[in-house]
């Protein structure tokens, strides 16, 4: 739904052909620089990009989380989101008429969520912003979990976001694994690491000197964090 | 700054706060919204009930939200729920009173723009997209509009009509079915438009102190109906100014040890 | 979804014109006998059925708490209730050609549940198994709420099924409201009374005396509890 | 009864819970189902997953609950969601091994009837209904369906199909889309019935110990198939009766405390 600096980070670096989504911004920043640079510019490749409101992505993913090939919502009436994306259509209701949009199922390939906890059996506790992340998880053909900690025993809350060990492809401890972004209840946002993308994803060297030294040049999360640590404002 | 004086950011942002009546049930976005809303909840309106579309119900911050997905939005909610909740049971389902945006381009029935600058498919400025934008316009009971006033931002003809407003004017709306009454308010840093009741072009019909209508006619790119009889807004009281402030520095503070 | 006891009582006392539902019987124990009679006998007036299955139900509580026409689901394909039930349709997936099952939406007049908990304010916190009272309440055009307790503070583990004040039109703190049937973290189902029951409802006269008694004879909630406690065997 | 002695319904129960694989995910409803998977899981089957409609998803209850409201279910559950959910993300969703049910009427394709006796506009006897019978049928991986046999049960037309089996046999299930593969076993108190690959009428394939073939044929509606070789069931072994003894037991010392 809402590609965030991992996303650019992505893009920046080639692995993207398509992206899915209904906001694509650096949230309380600004832009995504190199999604920016993609879209206008087409570098380093061309992307091709399905565009959608929250709404529809929300129904497109419950759709896909329910097996029904299609979500439904009112909304996109009048807009200019249905001349560009032909993947939203609309239909009539059976009973009264009325015109509903549709959107067609998400079944993502692969699905990556990070959660708070997890016990031995894998069984995932999340809580706080759970987003869509539970129907993003179910509706794709693989899922993997990365959480803060692996427990004992969840002491799930009642009603609590849980999601059993058996619908999940992998479970990683990964602790710092939201990084830059929050997980509830372990740290919040790194609030100075997305104002610093603002200025790394601005520009394509100081981005390609970024990727080359942080990402490409360490060989696991830990050694990135390490590595951002060990870097004067995280450029 | 001398005493009493303020910005234009802090007239626009006490203007829209004004809008806010106790009680509403608020759909908010990052940036202006959000703290507008906040300020009319630290002041007139305590019990408006702040709606964030990551799924937050009642949230209560003491600082601002760095992003929707805030930890502060959580923890201080009434309720929690998914995103496919909160666009169905809550936006969608008709329960929001009031919804609040922010654009990058309106035009004179108040349709915004929040995706591109250009051509859709070669555009010159990418801009985020609609987010919640598109069904907070359709469905809370009305919207209200906050964006700077130029020329650039008050256009003839939207790049992109990503969220309604009035659409093609007078009753158009109303026939392509969307429930809520559209945007009520337009609110700048010049003063605020409000849609005429038959043809819902918008209208100015308050300057804020200081402000000329010649000023306000030069910042938007189309001949801009002006209302016979002129308002002029309230200048920020004491108050509102001094709750803001510390709005924004207790923000400030909180998010400076995020590093 | 499941009408109770608490149905049979009205179906019995002539208060039920239509029944919209998806299972009929005792749980546990067999049929609800007032029911029965009332569809099979016609006494003490006839009452129309609306029948569907849980997933038909749950689609069309689900859709009215959205504000949508009708719900949508998979099933009910090659069986004998889409040709007594007029209500549901079928449609064709705009993309795929699938054909799917359509419900309208459930929009009551009126949704009466019971809860655990509410605060000052009318916040309502439940817990447990919540079933479709949340969709029920979203879906009604008025929602009262009964509660065990009214207390200072909810505390609500996070992503904890909360109603706000503001969705409901009364919330009353009725101890023990949910008798016969549970209330989690208050009291078990009255196992007893449920067996009682299908001897109290086998019998007209026998349901007559009952209610007589127990219901039209008594002047609140309170006294009815204090009637039956009073009753031999809750006959 | 004497050492080693058991009911028929003890026998039908030991016989279902047999045919649960373990670490299957089961959607179960109340009454012989919920007995014989627990008895599963007491037994050869530890890590079965037990669903039951309410949204109880990996309940593990040390007593049988009385309704799928039951308290014993969402205490002991991994977790519990609500019935819009289990319905379409779990159920509809095919994460479903194996569905469970009862039935008042089963035919020779192992359609079944819960709904009425006699016409549906008036019936002779009213039941229940399909509850959530149609949708386990229709979405599991397969289905199991166990009841007492007799000839007004096992009928050559069901007054209602309230949840189909192989409806019209052969292909017929496959043509309608229906995902699951459907009722791979029937289980009563005198046998097994499994559907023939090709045609998929139900087929009589295990005989409890001490009954006939004739026994069962008598107590069938329509002219039974057999299967030229013939399985005996193995008779409940003192282990599976004593845990599915303790569990009945322990299960009516709690509820008779609730009164």
């Amino acid at each position: 739904m809402t590609p965030d600096l991992i996303y650019d980070q992505l893009i920046g670096a080639g692995c993207v052909k398509k992206l899915v989504f209904s906001w694509g911004g650096n949230p309380g920043v600004g832009s995504l620089h190199r999604l920016r640079d993609a879209v206008e510019n087409g570098w380093p490749q061309p992307i091709e990009i399905e565009e959608h409101a929250h709404a529809g992505m929300a129904a497109a993913y419950s759709a896909g989380a329910s097996n029904l090939p299609f979500g439904m919502l009112r909304g996109y009436v009048g807009t200019d989101l249905v001349k560009y994306n032909q993947r939203i259509k609309f239909i009539d209701c059976p009973f009264t008429g009325a015109k509903l949009a549709a959107i067609p199922a998400h079944r993502p390939d692969v699905t990556v969520v990070h959660a708070q906890k997890a016990d031995r059996k894998g069984n995932v506790l999340m809580w706080g912003v759970v987003g869509v992340q539970k129907e993003a998880v179910l509706a794709a053909k693989r899922a993997i979990v990365t959480v803060e900690e692996i427990v004992d025993d969840l002491h799930s809350p009642p009603n609590s976001v849980v999601l059993p060990s058996w619908v999940l492809s992998a479970v990683c401890e990964v602790k710092g694994g939201a990084f830059p972004s929050y997980a509830q209840g372990y740290y919040q946002r790194d609030n100075a690491f997305y104002k610093a993308w603002d200025f790394i994803a601005r520009d394509r060297a100081t981005f390609q000197t970024w990727i080359d030294r942080h990402v490409l040049g360490t060989k696991d999360f830990a050694e990135y964090k390490r590595s951002l640590e060990g870097a004067t404002s995280h450029a | 700054m001398p005493e009493g004086a303020y910005t234009s950011d802090e007239m626009m942002t006490v203007a829209a706060a004004r809008m806010i009546r106790n009680g509403v049930t608020l759909f908010v976005g990052i940036g202006l919204p959000s703290a507008a809303a906040n300020l009319a909840r630290l002041t007139h309106a305590p019990d408006t009930v702040l709606i964030y579309e990551s799924g937050t119900i009642g949230a209560k911050p003491t600082v601002l939200p760095l992003s929707i997905g805030d930890g502060e939005l959580s923890e201080t909610a009434d309720a929690v729920v998914s995103i496919p909740e909160i666009f169905s049971y809550w936006l969608q389902g008709g329960r929001i009173g009031l919804g609040f945006l922010g654009a990058a381009q309106i035009d004179k029935y108040a349709n915004i723009n929040s995706t591109v600058i250009g051509d859709y498919n070669k555009p010159k400025v990418r801009l985020p997209g609609s987010g919640g934008a598109q069904e907070i316009a359709g469905f809370c009971g009305e919207v209200l509009i906050t964006l700077r006033q130029n020329n650039r931002a008050f256009v003839k003809k939207l790049d992109f009509l990503t969220s309604g407003g009035y659409f093609e004017g007078g009753d158009s709306r109303e026939k392509l079915g969307l429930p809520g009454k559209g945007p009520t308010n337009v609110i700048t840093d010049l003063g605020i438009l409000t849609p005429d009741p038959e043809t819902k072009e918008l209208t100015l019909t308050s300057l804020h102190p200081g402000i000329t209508v010649e000023q306000v006619v030069a910042a938007t790119g189309w001949p801009l109906k002006v209302a016979p009889k002129l308002d002029v807004t309230a200048a920020p009281t004491a108050a509102e100014l001094s709750v803001l402030r510390d709005l924004n520095e207790r923000t400030a503070r909180a998010h400076a040890g995020q590093a």
